[in-house]
Order: structure tokens, then C-alpha cells, then sequence
């Protein structure tokens, strides 16, 4: 019996300078500066709904993507056209990256009716089939499977796309995920699955949940490439792998799977306690030199794109915006009781194409 | 008419709607290639090729969940479970996803499955592979339920599923698979939530679903001949929707009322009918409603005890009889 | 007598019976390091250490799994479902390996297992977490369900369900765990399968079990003080084995009743309760049996509509009165 | 993105003689025949339950070993004193392996009450505990957390045993199975998750299930020890491996993966027809190549340990204990409808020590 040597991870890629990727050297400035805005944006909006939370707007579960947003931008700002995304409960910087609207996430959060699924999914239910973006799950891991789907629909369909499919480095021990990968690998699906290792699932740490050398290279077992991004604060780094993936999807319809590893500032969720697991010295640590606003603010001063003055109106109408979403919760409508009915079946809320007869609900 | 069995009228469900929408894919383990375990979809590959008709590995969760991630995308999946019962391992992916996608997007997705394998006793294969599990799927808002009794109806059934917009269950039964009946060559549904009298009669209700209507003929038949009674048999075809206003104005009409299926007892689809029963019919009620279900134990193997486990005509004719003395 | 949160009650339950029995080991996502996600477990770490007190990976069915592989050799394990609802993952675990065991194995082995966690809504985190699944589970003959309303009982209970030797599905809730009601010092079971009155009364008989319970006793307060009616309250605490005799009393008694709880309609708990009450005590039923459950959809997560989706003491109050009619 | 190189096979272990692997040296006459009479025994045992599943006394599934009796016979007769085994529906060879004796197993698949499970479980759930046999299980992949627990139990109670878990090419690709590695290999357990790869799930081929390079190799991505047995029709290269893997298990509490090659003479069960998806001459290539047991009997008579006596005597009597277990189940009584409601609750069964009240039971 052979003990084979621990998977060497990929650094390859990440080790030259990604900002000089094709993906990135053909930026124009705008767009650079379009990243930073949108993960401004989200950290800005994570700390209203912090606020919002501690008010007590917003209830349950608040999973906040503070320290995460090079991830979400970065994957988003590569999509093309035809590319879709799936991803866990915390996905409101997902949610930004795609475009969605900051008033529809707010008021979601505040469970009132002009919330992107009416107030009835929440901060971890997200949705946007417009722009492809379908989820938001709450259950670990199972939205994995459905981003499989998604991409054997494009794939049935004929269309040149990928699906993105989000996981944490605690959700890769689930079931699903590895039925998820072969499923994927077998079929040749054009999905890129994307493990958001930010160390911690809950009070967590990888090394105690996960066994083995790295997350990613599990992929080896199903002989699906796959890739760590270690700097994964660095939007650039992070755009040059994910559209590595994307191209193999689709040009050649293949899985793959992307570690990126990253960090959350706060605890689980906003409810959480974070002070049985970690070093808040571990944090600030993080925070001093690998905050993923502040890297890339700083990068793009050197570069001379960003100026003091331009972060300053972008951090301007960041809040503002954000406090504009936080207005337009606030005076938004809860859902109805009748509300409660619908959007249960497809059906009943489409009567005159309801084909069904008998009684659909009961008491 | 002509008569076919009722596993070649879900064959020809399928094949109907795979000729009519090109969204439509059957998705299993062995349905292909090895022309479905119990043979419903044999043909289909060779004459629909690889694309429609998709062999799976054996991952449930896995390929269940990516017929549902197909659906949202307007694919119109028809699942195979090899059993039903392996609805166990896909239990997640069916009944958070499939089940609540449209809700918790507040009506922006919808999920045009169809979840299809047999989900009966009576086989000899002990009770991991026996489960009939109607109450538990039809307890999830957002699910609907089927169970065809007869090759007509599992054709008409089959083919309204498909086309519904929401996640079906359907449920069918390995020991129908090779029953006979009339089924008309063209096309035609039977629409989900409709019962079906299938004998009229004055005297008793016997109330129910699946094979177990089957049986509830034969007792109908007992009764006739033995005691002169006349039972009033109602399928109910479809779990969820439900057809109540079939079953009440049965029992205003007999007054008395026998339940039958072949789940477990506890929590099942006739305690729901009983429940709604007496609380809309109370007037109207005689007696007692009572049940005829699987003895509550997990399945027994072994086959004699297997069959006296399960509910037989002369327990339902005992069984009716109580109710009418 | 000391008064301690329904959250301590489980804790020290726990506590006493890890001292009492070597094998008793208590396991789950986040028990130990973390102190639960509820904080349930908390400080068992650090007093019994990690052999004991197991932290697992999020892969509830290869712990639930590894947890029924250890009972099977004579383990207890007190399994941990953060939200009970993350069954669905494991059901075929539970439901096909706990369930099933013994009786596959013509009694030779026996599943002294412990699944615990809470299962309710209320708490505004949408409809995948929050699953009420009391009827789903005790569908299975081999399971025991029990649901524990006042801190007494979440203490009697859980010794009792970790000392029993068949598999227990232990239903808390999070909105009861920092209610405190009087907790004997000593050592004291509550045998599963029996219902506690927990109010008297002549007029209407309300059965219900978990926190429906709490707002059942509200409503009486609201009947009493406005159209002076005495309900008598039932709390069933355990659902399988089922006090069916204490529930029939109070019906004899009552001749009215009310089922109260917090799942969804469909073939719930409440809907076998009143298969079995119209069935053994249909004579003494002066009305229809009627129930407030929740309103059947997913659970919404608006915080105001949900908390209008469950039971409410209003609509029990309005529900006991329409009974009354 | 870096596409790793297919996982190597190892085979160093089994191209060597393994009759010289220390395991095999050691071993004496009367041993060696043994574990010759253990496969013929099997294979007669096999062959009668056709023959009663073709006369009518047997029914449902009826998943047959044979083919494959080299592993289990390589397997079972490895296993020391505190060392347990599950495995899944095609369990007969594996029963037989432990010593469970014929009778109670031919009366189980007759469905009576004289079989090991009282006719409860049938020929997929065989169950013997006092042989530390678990089953039987009938759910694919569902025995392999079980069996990750019953390791659990050992490491527990400070016993230095193993848990030999089985399952078949197909199962890997169950979300349990993967659930399992990742936690014994997390918790250091006491397990060899054995693949018996007989090259098809039902009519699925390996390749057609599997994606990646081999199925044990999967193991590495958990940093798990691997190793497959190429030729596993030899039952002393089964042995050899299997004591490899016990031997970390015992010595170092840790677990392995390891995968037999081997192959089905049947169909998957025996109702099945076998013609969709594998040609005749397969079959008839590896019978002719590879049975086990005439490769064993070759292996035997070349040492001189075996003669065309023993060989005869050995035929005649599994014949005539076969005979005698399909009389003794024929002549058994079934179970009553008393014992339907036996054996659910261990409280009911034990009324002396029963402590709930209230209704088990309902109609
Ligand atoms: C099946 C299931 N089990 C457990 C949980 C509870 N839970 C929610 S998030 C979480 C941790 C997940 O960590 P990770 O995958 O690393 O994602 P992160 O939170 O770090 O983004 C757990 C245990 C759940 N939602 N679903
Ligand atoms: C969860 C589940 N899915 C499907 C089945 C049906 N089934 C039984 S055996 C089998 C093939 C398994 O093949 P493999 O694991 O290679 O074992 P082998 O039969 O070759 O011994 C299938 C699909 C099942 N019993 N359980
Ligand atoms: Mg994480
Ligand atoms: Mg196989």
C-alpha cells in the first residue's frame, strides 16, 4: 500500500503578477476602477446591514462578505453573456456583482414585498434569473448540485455558457458536492465549481473539518482540473484564474474546480460569537495586509488610475446608496397574508393556464 | 380500444411528450442502455439517442438536484428513481429545492419536474426498497403528488405531469407494471386532482389510491356477493392536488366510510382523509370512518407474511363490514 | 424548586448522563469547540473533553451514519442536528439504517440513538431551516418522536430518550430554549409516551404539542377571560409512542376539540389525531374536530407574516370558539 | 490551471508473488484448503439459491457472489478477533466468510423464521453481530457510514480492531461514501473501505459511472492510503493486501481504501437480463482466465497441497451441505403475523424492561 505524496497545489498562475494576465492588461481604466467601486459597494452595504441587523430591522441569519469581496467581483466581472452563477446563503456580494439592485437586497433583508423574492427567501435567498444569478441556499452544500443542472441545461441547450457554482471549504464535505463533481466530470458539463475558502466554516477551521492536502485537489480524483488561488484578496488574481476556468468550460465544455482562498472579517453570522475559534490578532492581521479594498486601492493608486479624490466620491455615493436602500426597506410594504399563498405553486398563480383541478392547499 | 400494459402506457407518455417538447429529457440510473430496471423506458435510447434519454450514475442527490437546476432553466426533466424509495437519499434536493425554489424566489423560478419510479410493497425486497411515502412528499406545500392505479390513467396522468409547471411526484407500482387495461391510441390527459369513481354504490365509501384500489374491487365484489352490498370505489389518483369535493359527496351520499392504501398507518394519506372528512362531512357520518393500511411495522421480507402485510380484499370487505355494522 | 432555561435543562440532561454512562458520547457540527450553534452543549468540552464531546465535519450523513455504526455496538450517542431540519440530508440514514436495523436484522440489533436539534419556525431564516418534521418521522415504525415544551420535560425527556435503546428523534425548538420554568435538582425521568394536561377544563379539549402548546395556554386565558370557557390543554410531549388514552379521556370528557400545532396541515400529526379520536371516540364528539396548524406554504421569512404562518393565540382562540359554535 | 497527471495504480504489492507475502508464507495445509473449501462452499451455495429462485422459493432480489468469492474468502480469513465487517446487498459470500452457517442464511432468503434475520431481512440483509457481521444493506453506499461507525465503536472502546467496510464500483459515487472517507480519515479511524469493483453497476460500466483515473485513487484526495489488487481472483493477493491495510488500521488507527478487481458471472441480480450492455465472451474470457477458484485449485495443486481427492470430497460435500440448507429452509416455518410487529421497537420485544408508555403501534 503506496501513500502517495500530498497534491502539490497550483501556483503557477498565481504566482506572476496577475495584472499582467491578458484577462486584465486589456483594461481600460473605468473598468478598474468599476471593480473597486462595486467592492466598495459591497462592503458598504454589509456594514448598513450590520447596522440594520443591530437596529433590528432584520432578523435570523445575517451572513456578512466582509473580506470576501475581491471573490465576488472578480468571478462576477468575468461572466459573460451566457455564464450563470449559483452560490450559498452568503450571497449578497454575488448578488452586487451581477448587478442587482441594492433596494430590492435591502428590503429582502427587512422581509418587505419589494425585496428581490418578495421577502419570502431573505438575506440567504437571493435570486435573479435576469441576470442568472439563482441563489442564495441555505442548505450546505446543496445548491451545488443545481449549478451542475444549470450548466447541463446550457450545455442541452446548446448555448456557450458556464454556470459558476459557489461553495464554502466547510461545504465541500458534503455528499452532494462530490456526486455534484463526478456527475460534472463525466458528462463534461461546462461548470466551474468555486470553494470560497475563507478558513472557517462556523467555528471551524479547515484542518479540523477537511482531511487531506488541499480542498481543491480532490478534484484530482475525477480528473477534473483545478487550481488554488492563494491571493484571492487580489481582484486581478482572481479574474485571471476564474476566466482560466471559464475558457476551458467553454471552449471545451470541461469542469473544473477553483479554491479561492480569502477571509471574513465578522463572525458566521452576525448573531455569532467569534471568539472561540479564532485570534481577533489573526484578524487584524488579515485586515492590515491583505484587505482586499485596500490592496486593490492601493494597487491601482501605483498604477495611477485611482485617485484620493475619485475613492472619496466613490465611498460618497456608496454610502449613499446605500443608505438610500436602507430608506427604500424601511418604507416598503410587507408582504400580505394572502402573499403567504402564493408563489407556492406555479399554477395557482397563473390561473388561467392552471390545468389541475382538486384542492392544492389545505387547513 | 386497444389494450396495453400499464408500464408501455407510461412508455408511451414519455415517448408522446419527448416527440412534442424538445425540452423534455428522461434522466435515471439504467434508463437507457439497460432499458430502465423494470423496463418502462425500453426503446426510448434507441429511438430518442443519448441526449434525451440520459443514463446516471448512482448519486441521487446528485442527479436529482441536476434535473432540478435543468428545470429552472425550462428543461422539463422526467426522473426516474429506480424505486421510489431511494427518494431517501435525495431527499434534500427534492424537498428544500424542488419544492421551495418558486417560494423562496418569490415567484421569479418554477420547476417543471417530474420525479417518477414505483413506490409499493409486495415484492419480496424487504423494507428498504418498499417505501410508499405519498404522505411524506405530499406534507411539502409546493409538491404535488400523483398515483395511477390503472394504464389509462398513468398514461393521461404521466403526460399532465410533464407538462405541469411545478414538481410532480409520481408515483407508480412495480406490480402494475404488467397489468392490462384500454388505452385509447391518441392523445389525451387526465388532469392531476380528479378522482375517479371507479364502481358506484349506495352503501359504503371505500376510499383510496394505488394498488390498494385494486383490492378495494375485489372486496367491492365480496360484498355484492356475500352480503348484497353495494360500495361506492373511489380512486383518488392524485395525492396532492386532492379531489375533496369527489370524496365528500361520496360520503354524503353512503354515510360510511372505509380508507384503504398501502403506506404505514401513522400520519398517512387516509388519516388526512379522515381528518378533512369529519371535519367538512360530520353530519353526514353513520359511523366511525376506518382504515385499512399496511400492517405498521417496516416491510417484511419474507413474501407469505409480505401480502398478509399489506392490505387484501378480505381485510378491506372485514374492514367494510365494521364500518357498516 | 431551581428555576433554569429549557437550553440548561438539555444541557444538564446531558451532563447526568454522561456521567452515568461511559458510553454516551455527544456529537455534531460546532457541539464542542463552539459550544453549539445554540449554545446547548456549551462548557462540555471543556468537562468532558474531546473524546466525549465530538465536533464533526458538515456532513450530516456521515455522522448520523457514524453515529447509528457506533449505537450498533452499544454507543449512545446524542446526535446534534444544529436545526433539525438538516435531517433532510441524512434522511436515508436515519429512516433506512436507525429505522430499520432491528427489524432487518430479526432483532439481533438494537439502535440506542439520540438525534436532537430544533425544529420550529419563528425565527425569520426562511423556509429550508425551518422544517417541522414530527409527523415525517414518527410515519416510521422503529423511531420514537418526542417534543419537549417546558424545560421540565426537554430534562426528563432527553434522559429518558438517551437511556432508551431504540432511536429517538428529539425535537427542540430555538424559541423555547431561553424559556425557564422549575427544574427539580435531582435525578428525574419523563417516560416518553406520556401526555401531560397541563391545564383542566370541561368545555373544550385543546391537544397539541411543542411551543403550539405555549399559545394554546394563552388562548385558554383568552377564553376563560372573555367567554368564560374552560379548556382543558394536552400536551403530548412524545408523538411516537403516543398517549392516546389521556387524549381520548379528555374528549370523553370534553366532547369538543382542538388540534393545535406547528407543522403544516397536510398529513400531520394533528390530522392522525383526529383519524384516531372520530375512530375511538366518534359517539362522544359533539362537533367537528377542528385544527389550527400553520398556514400551508413554505415557511415565509418576513418576520411579521411568519409569525402570522403559525399558531397563534388568537386564531386557537377563534378556532375553540368555531368548535363551540 | 494545472491538469495533474492520472493517478498511478499502485502495484508493486501484487506483482509480486504474493503465496510469498509473509501473510501467505506462514500458512499450513489445512489452512490453505480452507480457504479453498470457503470458495467452493460459496459458489455451490450460489448456485443452489438460483436454483430455488428458478423453482419459486425464492423471490424479490436475489444478487449473486459468484466470481467474486476470492475477496471475500481473502477478506474474511484475515480478519482477527476483534475485526468487523459490513457490506452491501451481494452479501452472501461474505456471510459465508465469517462462518455463518448455511442454514439459517438458505432459510433467510426462503423467507423463514429459522433464517439469520427470521425471514425479516432477506438475502440483501443478513445480519450476524456475535460474527461481527453487520449486514447486508440493501440502500447503495448506505452501509458505509455504519461501517465508519463501527470503527468509531472500536476506537472508542479501546479496541484494536477494524471494521472492514465493503461496497461496489457503483456505490462510490454516493455522497455517503465520500462523507465517510472524509471523516475517518479526519478522525483517524479504524476502517478499510474495500471496493469490490467487479466492473459494472447493474449495466453501467466502471466508465461510464466513474470519472478519474481509478476508484481508490479518489482516497489520496483525502490523504488517505490506497491500493488496488489487480488480480483479486487470487485469493492470496486479496489477503496479502487486505492484512496490509488491517495491520495501519490495528497499528496506527487509520484508514484506507482499497479497491479488488474482480468480476460477476451473473447478472446483477438474478431476474436481470445480462445481455444489454457486455458481451458473452467476456464472461467466458474471465471464467476461463480468472475463475478464482480453478485458479486457486491450479495454485493448489502445483503446491501439492490440494489432490483431485481432496478436490472431489471438497466438491461433494459443500454439494451436500447445500442440499441440506435448501431442506432445512424448505422445511422451516415462516414467520406468523404475531412476529410482523416483532422486532421493531426494542422496548416492545422486551417488556420486562420497558419504560415508555402510551401507543407504538397503529391501525
Ligand atoms: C446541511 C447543513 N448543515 C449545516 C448547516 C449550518 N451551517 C450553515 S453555514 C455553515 C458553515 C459553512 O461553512 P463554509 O462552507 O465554509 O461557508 P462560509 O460560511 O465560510 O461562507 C453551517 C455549518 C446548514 N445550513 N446546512
Ligand atoms: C440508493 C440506491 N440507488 C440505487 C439502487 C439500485 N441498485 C442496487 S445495486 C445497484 C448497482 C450497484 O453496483 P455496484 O456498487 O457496482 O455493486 P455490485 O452490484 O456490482 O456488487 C443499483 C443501481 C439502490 N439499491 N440504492
Ligand atoms: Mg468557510
Ligand atoms: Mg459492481
Amino acid at each position: 500500500m503506496t501513500k502517495k505524496s500530498p497534491a502539490t497545489k497550483n501556483t503557477e498562475a498565481t504566482a506572476r503578477d496577475a495584472r499582467q494576465a491578458p484577462i486584465n492588461a486589456k483594461l481600460g481604466a473605468d473598468e478598474k476602477i468599476q471593480f473597486y467601486r462595486d467592492m466598495v459597494r459591497i462592503r458598504r452595504f454589509e456594514e448598513r446591514c450590520l447596522r440594520s441587523y443591530q437596529q433590528g430591522k432584520i432578523g435570523g441569519f445575517l451572513h456578512l462578505y466582509i473580506g470576501q469581496e475581491s471573490v465576488a467581483v472578480g468571478c462576477c466581472s468575468v461572466m459573460g453573456d451566457n455564464d450563470h452563477l449559483i452560490t450559498a446563503y452568503r450571497d449578497h456580494g454575488h448578488a452586487l456583482g451581477v448587478g442587482m439592485g441594492m433596494n430590492e437586497l435591502m428590503a429582502e433583508n427587512f422581509g418587505k414585498y419589494t425585496g428581490c423574492s418578495k421577502g419570502k427567501g431573505g438575506s440567504m435567498h437571493y435570486f435573479d434569473p435576469s441576470r442568472h444569478y439563482w441563489g442564495g441556499h441555505g442548505i450546505v452544500g446543496g445548491q451545488v448540485p443545481l449549478g451542475v443542472g444549470l450548466a447541463y441545461g446550457l450545455k442541452y441547450k446548446g448555448i456557450k455558457g458556464a454556470c459558476l457554482t459557489f461553495m464554502g471549504d466547510g461545504a465541500v464535505n458534503q455528499g452532494a458536492v462530490h456526486e455534484s463533481y463526478n456527475l460534472a466530470a463525466l458528462m463534461d458539463l461546462p461548470v466551474v465549481f468555486i470553494i470560497e475558502n475563507n478558513g472557517y466554516s462556523m467555528g471551524t477551521s479547515q484542518e479540523l473539518s477537511s482531511a487531506g492536502a488541499s480542498l481543491a485537489g480532490r478534484a484530482e480524483g475525477y480528473g477534473m482540473n483545478w487550481a488554488i488561488v492563494e491571493n484571492g484578496y487580489d481582484v486581478y488574481a482572481v479574474r485571471d484564474q476564474v476566466s482560466a476556468a471559464l475558457k476551458l468550460a467553454h471552449d471545451q465544455s470541461k469542469p473544473s474546480v477553483l479554491e479561492i482562498r480569502t477571509y471574513r472579517y465578522r463572525g458566521h453570522s452576525v448573531a455569532d460569537p467569534d471568539s472561540t475559534y479564532r485570534d481577533k490578532t489573526e484578524i487584524e492581521e488579515y485586515k492590515r495586509t491583505k484587505d482586499p479594498i485596500i490592496y486593490y486601492q492601493t494597487a491601482l493608486l501605483a498604477e495611477g488610475v485611482l485617485t484620493e479624490d475619485i475613492i472619496k466620491k466613490i465611498d460618497e455615493s456608496a454610502r449613499a446608496e446605500v443608505e438610500t436602500s436602507a430608506q427604500f426597506a424601511e418604507h416598503s410594504p410587507y408582504p400580505t397574508m394572502e402573499d403567504v399563498k402564493k408563489d407556492v405553486y406555479w399554477e395557482v398563480d397563473n390561473p388561467q393556464d392552471k390545468k389541475s383541478t382538486g384542492c392544492l392547499f389545505f387547513d | 380500444m386497444p389494450v396495453i400494459t400499464y408500464r408501455e402506457a407510461l412508455r408511451a407518455a414519455m415517448a408522446e411528450e419527448l416527440d412534442r417538447d424538445p425540452n423534455v429529457v428522461i434522466m435515471g440510473e439504467e434508463v437507457g442502455q439497460f432499458h430502465g430496471a423494470y423496463k418502462v423506458t425500453e426503446g426510448l435510447l434507441a429511438k430518442y439517442g443519448p441526449r434525451r434519454i440520459v443514463d446516471t450514475p448512482i448519486s441521487e442527490a446528485g442527479f436529482i438536484g441536476m434535473g432540478i437546476g435543468g428545470a429552472m432553466l425550462g428543461l422539463r426533466p422526467v426522473m426516474e428513481l429506480m424505486f421510489f424509495s431511494f427518494y431517501s437519499v435525495a431527499f434534500d434536493q427534492i424537498f428544500n429545492n424542488a419544492a421551495n425554489i418558486r417560494y423562496m424566489s418569490g415567484g421569479l423560478i418554477n420547476c417543471p419536474i417530474v420525479i417518477r419510479g414505483p413506490a409499493n410493497g409486495g415484492t419480496n425486497v424487504g423494507a428498504t426498497h418498499s417505501h410508499t411515502p405519498e404522505s411524506i412528499a405530499a406534507y411539502h406545500p409546493g409538491i404535488k403528488v400523483v398515483v395511477p392505479s390503472t394504464p389509462y390513467d398513468a398514461k393521461g396522468l404521466l403526460k399532465s405531469a410533464i407538462r405541469d409547471n411545478d414538481p410532480v411526484m409520481f408515483m407508480e407500482n412495480t406490480l402494475l407494471y404488467g397489468e392490462s387495461g384500454e388505452v385509447p391510441d391518441g392523445e389525451y390527459l387526465v388532469p392531476l386532482g380528479s378522482a375517479k369513481v371507479m364502481r358506484e354504490g349506495g352503501d359504503i365509501s371505500i376510499i383510496g389510491h394505488g394498488r390498494a384500489i385494486q383490492m378495494a374491487l375485489k372486496s367491492a365484489d365480496l360484498l355484492k356477493e356475500k352480503h348484497n352490498l353495494n360500495a361506492e370505489i373511489i380512486d383518488l389518483r392524485s395525492i396532492r392536488p386532492l379531489d375533496v369535493e369527489t370524496v365528500l359527496a361520496s360520503v354524503r351520499k353512503t354515510s360510511r366510510v372505509l380508507l384503504v392504501e398501502e403506506a404505514k398507518p401513522f400520519c398517512s394519506v387516509s388519516a388526512m382523509l379522515a381528518c378533512i372528512i369529519q371535519e367538512k362531512a360530520f353530519d353526514y357520518l353513520d359511523a366511525p370512518i376506518r382504515r385499512v393500511t399496511s400492517v405498521d411495522a417496516p416491510a417484511i421480507y419474507s413474501a407469505p407474511l409480505e401480502k398478509e402485510q399489506l392490505p387484501t380484499p378480505q381485510k378491506i370487505f372485514d374492514a367494510a363490514l365494521a364500518v357498516l355494522k
